[in-house]
């Protein structure tokens, strides 16, 4: 152990323990975001990976970086991406079949060839003896002096190039999901008239309430013991993530179907 | 230029070309007279319906006039200096190069400007009542002023430019004109055929004058007989047999004499002035004219002398089996050209006698044709001679007239056609007696058709239908007929005797050469008479003594072979026509499908490879994003190499 | 151990990221790869900072980190809208880069 | 000469005019018409004026000059002039005009979508580039007005053409725009060799004409500027695009396109090709004969075997812009006069047959020969104008083209007297292709087709007669023209090393011995 220590200087043992610990969580990790078929799946993988890189950044030195990583990456990023599922639906699962021609067999073969020549490239190139930020941060007063120092004297311009990017990021995202209301607002009293005129009046059944399940994507039983379908929402019918019951013996299948279009 | 050059062509005559002056000044009026009024008629339109015929032959007239004025005003000249030359403008100035439009007077342009304006106008009087009932007599007339503007243009000329220019003015105006009832489509097609072959004579006429500026640097008379003596052989063999092949498309020789015959379709009177008198024999005077540069090859005279012999056989074979009067008319005309072009093909001994020749062969040949014309006006167009037949009684001046002609052209003396022809076979006999015994030969033909022609029309039992009433015709058309009938009868006789006419042209194409023979010249002149005779007593025997058929019999292989001109058509047809057609078909094929088709193919694939091209495009963002991975396989690839 | 390694389990998860955009057709896991394929750079720039001993890579590492926070908020609001009219988050359901 | 910009003038004028005839409400439609012969007379006046005030003899190469500076960075300016050659092509376009928009006069009337107005303003937009591509003494300029040319003429066929209009419209564009491309190409070469030989890179023709370029350059350059100009002229084989634009254009744009248009490409070669790159077109003289000779040959054979009028006037014209380029290459006074001369000469000719072709198709509303016959009989007038037409064509003596078809047959053969011999043949074609036309259209019994079909009216005969009286007067009295023209053609073939034609015997020595002796 001191032997190889010495002969790789950089870095520590606990370093290197920690390395081959967490790296291979990253790539299965990795691996399993490509492989879940269900998204929600991929983004809980995906927040390990990025768990696993934000501590691998914080062994390299980069202290303020790991902390950024964890509080915008899994926290508010990683959010949101929860947030869209939710919106999208959260159940789906998705179909592995490829649609188009040597899609995926190209695709491997291609990012094998950019890896290989990639790793090729680095094994091959000579670094330097891997002296760390430590002088660095200490030519600034510390980690974090040290960073602020650089994006707010040598990176400024870019630094404020980035911020007009996030500003337009903002409001384009409000542009992009704002919806214009075509047709006033409709009010009670007009609300309650339409009803009135519809073909039906009262309100619709509420969902199934059952042992197994009692959710808004589970349809009540009519007396003759048949799905009523307007028992649950119109969104979750489009979405086609509505949940038979297993009383009906129609089972899930129903659901990956509907992705399936 | 000097006011007066002294020119001396080699071994031919010596003149001295003068700057015209006083009444000689007016050569060009000669020309513009008639062209006044192709211009006024051709122009006016309708207007002028009413009188415009009646000018034409007036302007002819005056020209006819001035032309014996000047012609009086030569005899007054010494012999040397009876050339004068008229320079309008310079035409195509171009570095040293010139063309000027201007004209020579000479003896031997005043005897063609004497007999183009002398028969020209005749025939003008004649269409007067030929051409009497024609809707469009107008244009007729328009164009026969044209004409004659055309061919005194090519005979006052004074360089080939200026010839080819009047060469191509006589063309076009004999297209027009046998195609003046093109409404007949056979008529129109040989219309074409005659300006098509005249062109490919033409084809001669052009080259001649490329090589003459190559050569000599000008097309001037002067300046190329000047300096003919010192070109090299080989251009002035090739000037001559250049020349030759124009003479052969404009005179209908052989090869090119395929359309003489077609071109009877035109009026009668274009065919007597045309046809007969003047127009076709302007490849006989292109080549006296160009007598400096023959006279240097005797290749190119020998060339002359055998397109002459052939043609004349050739055209008096056909004579005898052919049964349209006018058809066979124009048979001889080719075989008394093919006279003409033997005679100046034989160099100074021939020149003048080829000229004479083509005097009296103007006069009788023409009469010839109007008498047919009457004869076809009273016989409601008939042309077919089985269908005449004892129209003496019915057309005695017609007759007489014809008689006259027809006695001229097989030369019983002392009509004129007797002078000029022995003149010619006597010539050809001291050249070389086989030409001698083919021209002698000819002349017995010549007899034979002609007295064929004589017995068929005015002779024998009368073949025609009850219905026809053949009658004299107007004054305005025997009034002609006489006045040539006499010039054929004297003209020979009044020219040949005493050597007038040789004397007049010595100037121009140097003196005649004695000739001796091993029998006195009478006696030839004996055989040669006796010969026609013998013709004329065949003819005789078939023809009157003999009834003849309504209906052409199959007759001999020769006779059909005749008859069809030799197959000169089906030669033609099958030598250049179909090949042309096939060529030109085959053309437009590869026209359309090669070349157009390599721009189309090449553009059906830019197309067919971008609608190809287009299927990448699948729209897929994953392909799209593929792509891109292979981009960067790409350029990580050609870093990792280049740069490692 | 050598840094080196980083940089090769770099290598490795942006190779996996890219498999995955090319692969998968769901929007939102494809925007997960993206992310994948960001991070993995980051730790390439991070790596980078420590092996040459300045702080320059982990700005740009931040300044990656920001430009991806926005670009995934625009590309969400993207999804969320075609999701809205489509009814699909499939990228290869709308070709809309096809006529 | 004083300093008014006559030329500007002469070639803003129509432009002006088009615009005015473009921006003119519907309805009228007569004004726009007055107004384009207006302008079309107006610049035939100034032409007038231009011609009366050259001086042929003068020392310079270019008269009535105008020089500004444009782009000065790339050494191009607004640079234009007049030597003989351009102005007797000027003439001859400008003579054209008014008898093109007075024949054309209804042309557009039946158009459903497109107004006259448009149709005018695109004739005399067309005339300003024409006059702009004679006039241009800047490379750049010249280009710019030989590539804006092709615009109106692409609307012109594509807009008002009938038939198969989109194809040939783009047919057209697409040739002329490869001719085009490879064009800029040497041009921008020929501005990098100018910077290298001048020192500044120039386009200006009289710094150009004469410079000295390495010979191998010279030949790349002389392929791209030839290639574009054989396209335009047309050569076989890249003459393909003319029947088919022939055909569906209207006989006004025909007329302006084959009897004006593509003169540029005959009159580039005298003024740029030649000038910039003598020893290239020295050696390549052999090859530009061969290629002519049989643009001659097969032209004429290709027309006599069509059956649509248009068609064979546009494959006659491939047949005499043969003449035309052999004239050119012949490097003789005599050949390079000639070729001008019949460049004036066809253009009155194809100018005829098209304008007659285009009343006759006007009236039977067909092109093809077959669907006539005997015209003669009911429109004797017509027929009269078609033969004339015909014999212009062919190149009969008193007419205008006799006189370009002599000197150009003459000054190719003292050069190359093998290809004048072959190119003489061309004669006789020429007279079968005219008079097999003639004969299936006007002679004959007349057909059912034509019963009925009305003589030329009084606007048609105001529009040919020009054609008539210049025709005559071109080939009676050439004069003039060669007057203007020749210290031009002195001028472009000083730049060459050939040898200078002698006769063999000067017959001038010749008759001066004689007189000595």
């Amino acid at each position: 152990m001191i032997e190889l220590l010495s002969a790789a200087p950089p870095t520590s043992t606990g370093e290197a323990l920690a390395f081959w610990v967490l790296a291979p969580v990253a790539v299965v990790a990795a691996v399993m975001i490509l492989v879940s078929r269900k998204a929600v799946h991929s983004a809980l993988w995906m927040a390990t990976t990025m768990i696993v890189l934000a501590v691998l950044f914080i062994m390299q030195g980069g202290i303020f970086l790991g902390v950024v990583q964890v509080v915008v990456y899994t926290g508010a990023v990683m959010m949101l991406f929860l947030f869209v599922l939710m919106l999208v639906g959260v159940d789906a699962s998705d179909s592995f079949v490829e649609t188009l021609r040597a899609q995926r067999v190209a695709a491997i073969l291609l990012a094998l060839g950019v890896g290989g020549m990639l790793i090729a490239a680095i094994s091959r190139a000579t670094f330097p003896d891997a002296p760390g930020v430590g002088a660095a941060n200490d030519a600034a007063g510390g980690h974090v002096e040290a960073i602020a120092e650089a994006i707010f004297t040598r990176y400024v311009f870019t630094f404020e190039a980035v911020s007009v990017v996030l500003i337009t990021a903002a409001v384009g995202a409000m542009a992009l999901t704002h919806r214009e209301r075509l047709t006033p607002r409709k009010l009670q009293a007009e609300l309650s008239v339409e009803r009135m005129r519809s073909e039906h009046p009262t309100p619709y059944p509420s969902p199934g309430v059952y042992a197994q399940h009692n959710a808004v994507d589970t349809p009540a039983l009519l007396p003759d013991g048949t799905a009523s379908d307007a028992s649950v929402p119109d969104e979750l019918r489009r979405q086609g993530t509505v949940r038979h019951t297993e009383l009906e013996g129609i089972g899930e299948s129903d659901a990956d179907e509907g992705d399936q279009r | 230029m000097s006011a007066a050059t002294a020119v001396r062509w080699s071994e031919g005559g010596s003149q001295v070309i003068s700057e015209a002056s006083g009444m000689f000044g007016l050569t060009w009026l000669l020309i513009a007279l008639p062209l006044f009024g192709a211009i006024v008629l051709l122009v006016g339109g309708r207007r002028t319906n009413s009188f415009g015929p009646v000018l034409a032959t007036l302007l002819v007239g005056f020209s006819f006039v001035l032309g014996l004025v000047l012609f009086f005003q030569m005899l007054g000249q010494p012999g040397e200096e009876r050339a004068f030359n008229q320079s309008l403008f310079e035409w195509a100035p171009i570095g040293d190069f010139s063309v000027d439009v201007g004209f020579q007077l000479d003896p031997l342009s005043m005897a063609f400007v004497l007999l183009v304006t002398f028969v020209g106008g005749l025939v003008h009087i004649y269409s007067l009542g030929y051409m009497a009932d024609d809707p469009d007599k107008r244009r007729f007339f328009a164009y026969l002023n044209l004409f004659v503007a055309s061919m005194l243009l090519l005979v006052l000329a004074s360089s080939y430019v200026l010839v080819y220019v009047g060469w191509e003015g006589v063309g076009l105006v004999s297209y027009l004109l046998i195609g003046f009832w093109n409404a007949k489509p056979a008529y129109a097609t040989a219309a074409k055929k005659a300006f098509v072959m005249n062109r490919v004579g033409d084809i001669g006429m052009s080259l001649a004058i490329m090589l003459m500026v190559t050569t000599f640097g000008t097309t001037a008379f002067s300046g190329v007989f000047a300096g003919a003596p010192e070109a090299s052989s080989g251009a002035l063999l090739a000037l001559g047999l250049l020349l030759l092949l124009a003479a052969t498309g404009k005179s209908a020789q052989l090869p090119l004499q395929a359309w003489l015959g077609d071109a009877m379709a035109g009026p009668t009177p274009v065919s007597a002035l045309i046809h007969a008198a003047t127009m076709v024999t302007a490849g006989v005077y292109l080549i006296v004219r160009s007598n400096p540069i023959y006279n240097l090859s005797d290749g190119a005279q020998l060339a002359v002398v055998l397109v002459g012999v052939l043609t004349l056989l050739f055209g008096a074979f056909v004579g005898t089996a052919k049964d349209d009067i006018k058809k066979a008319l124009a048979a001889s005309t080719m075989s008394q050209i093919g006279y003409m072009i033997l005679a100046a093909g034989l160099g100074p001994a021939g020149y003048a006698f080829a000229i004479v020749h083509l005097l009296t062969h103007g006069f009788f040949k023409a009469g010839l044709f109007l008498g047919a014309g009457s004869v076809m006006h009273g016989m409601d167009d008939e042309v077919d001679m089985r269908r005449y037949g004892a129209l003496r009684k019915a057309m005695p001046i017609t007759f007489i007239t014809f008689g006259a002609g027809y006695l001229a052209i097989i030369g019983i003396p002392p009509f004129s056609g007797f002078f000029s022809k022995d003149k010619i076979i006597e010539a050809a006999l001291a050249d070389n007696i086989w030409v001698g015994i083919a021209a002698i030969l000819g002349a017995g033909i010549t007899a034979f058709y002609m007295s064929r022609v004589m017995f068929l029309t005015f002779f024998g039992q009368k073949r025609w239908a009850d219905e026809t009433h053949p009658h004299e015709s107007p004054r305005s058309m025997t009034v002609p007929m006489i006045l040539l009938a006499i010039g054929s009868v004297v003209l020979g006789a009044v020219l040949v005797i005493g050597g007038r006419f040789v004397s007049w042209l010595e100037p121009v194409v140097g003196p005649e050469e004695e000739h001796d023979f091993a029998i006195p010249v009478l006696a030839i002149t004996a055989i040669i008479v006796a010969v026609s005779l013998v013709g004329v007593a065949l003819a005789y025997v078939m023809y009157l003594r003999r009834p003849v058929l309504v209906e052409a019999p199959t007759g001999s292989v020769l006779t059909r072979a005749a008859r069809q001109d030799f197959f000169q058509d089906a030669f033609n047809e099958s030598l250049f026509m179909r090949p042309g057609q096939y060529l030109t078909r085959f053309l437009v094929f590869f026209d359309n499908r090669v070349i157009d088709g390599f721009v189309n193919g090449s553009a059906a694939a830019i197309g067919g490879g971008s609608a190809r091209l287009r299927r990448w495009q699948t729209g897929f963002v994953r392909s799209y994003a593929l792509s891109m991975l292979a981009g960067a396989v790409l350029v990580v690839g050609v870093l990792v190499l280049v740069r490692l | 151990m050598n840094p080196e390694n980083y940089l090769y389990l770099a290598t490795i998860l942006f190779v996996i990221g890219a498999v995955g955009v090319l692969v998968r057709r769901n929007a939102i896991v494809v925007f997960m790869c993206i992310e994948l394929m960001l991070n993995a750079s980051n730790l390439a720039f991070v790596s980078f900072a420590r092996l040459n001993g300045n702080i320059d890579g982990q700005v740009v590492a931040f300044f990656v980190m920001v430009v991806a926070a926005a670009e995934v908020v625009i590309g969400l609001a993207i999804i969320v809208t075609i999701f809205r009219t489509r009814r699909s988050a499939s990228v290869d359901d709308p070709n809309l880069l096809k006529l | 000469m004083n300093d008014f910009p006559v030329l500007t003038t002469l070639g803003v004028l129509p432009f002006i005019g088009a615009l005015i005839v473009a921006a003119l409400p519907r309805g009228r439609e007569l004004l726009a018409k007055q107004i384009a012969l207006i302008v079309s007379l107006a610049m035939l006046v100034l032409t007038v004026a231009i011609a009366f005030a050259f001086e042929p003899d003068a020392a310079e190469p270019f008269q009535f000059v105008e020089k500004t500076p444009w782009i000065e960075q790339f050494g191009i300016s607004y640079a234009v002039g007049v030597d003989g050659i351009a102005l007797a092509l000027i003439a001859m376009a400008v003579s054209l005009a008014p008898v093109v928009i007075l024949s054309g006069w209804n042309d557009a009337d039946d158009n459903e979508r497109h107004r006259p107005q448009t149709y005018f303003a695109l004739i005399l937009a067309l005339l300003g580039c024409i006059v702009y591509v004679f006039v241009a003494t800047d490379l750049f300029l010249f280009y710019i007005a030989f590539e804006v040319m092709l615009f109106p003429v692409y609307f012109l066929i594509g807009m008002f053409g009938r038939g198969q209009r989109t194809y040939a419209a783009v047919k057209f564009l697409l040739y002329s725009l490869l001719g085009g491309l490879l064009l800029l190409a040497a041009l921008i070469g020929l501005y990098v060799v100018s910077a290298q030989q001048l020192g500044t890179g120039t386009f200006d023709w009289t710094l150009l004409a004469g410079m000295p370029i390495d010979p191998d350059t010279q030949k790349i350059l002389f392929a791209g500027f030839f290639f574009a100009f054989a396209v335009k002229a047309p050569m076989v084989p890249l003459h393909t695009w003319l029947p088919d634009a022939a055909t569906s254009a209207t006989p006004a744009t025909s007329t302006l396109l084959v009897g004006v248009l593509d003169k540029v490409a005959t009159f580039a070669m005298l003024r740029l090709v030649i000038p910039i790159f003598p020893d290239a077109s020295e050696w390549a003289a052999p090859f530009v004969v061969t290629l002519a000779v049989i643009s001659i040959i097969y032209g004429a054979l290709v027309a006599i075997g069509q059956t649509d009028m248009y068609r064979l006037i546009a494959y006659t014209s491939v047949s005499h812009f043969g003449f035309i380029i052999l004239g050119i290459f012949a490097f003789t006074e005599i050949g390079g006069s000639g070729s001008v001369v019949y460049m004036v000469a066809h253009g009155l000719s194809t100018a005829a047959l098209f304008i007659v072709a285009g009343y006759l198709v006007k009236r039977r509303g067909s092109s093809l020969m077959p669907s006539f016959g005997g015209v003669q009989r009911v429109a004797p007038v017509l027929a009269g104008f078609f033969l004339f037409a015909g014999l212009s064509s062919l190149a009969m003596p008193g007419f205008a083209s006799f006189v370009g078809e002599l000197t150009v047959l003459i000054g190719s053969y003292q050069r190359w007297p093998v290809a004048a011999a072959i190119a003489v043949i061309g004669i006789v074609l020429s007279s079968l292709y005219v008079l097999i036309m003639y004969q299936r259209v006007a002679t004959g019994p007349a057909t059912e087709n034509v019963k009925g079909m009305r003589d030329v009216f009084p606007r048609e005969l105001v529009a040919f007669a020009p054609i008539i009286a210049l025709t005559i007067a071109v080939g009676v009295f050439p004069r003039p023209i060669f007057d203007v023209i020749n210290p031009a053609i002195e001028r472009t073939y000083s730049f060459l090393n050939v040898d200078p034609v002698e006769p063999d015997v000067p017959a001038s020595d010749a008759i001066e011995r004689e007189v000595t002796d």
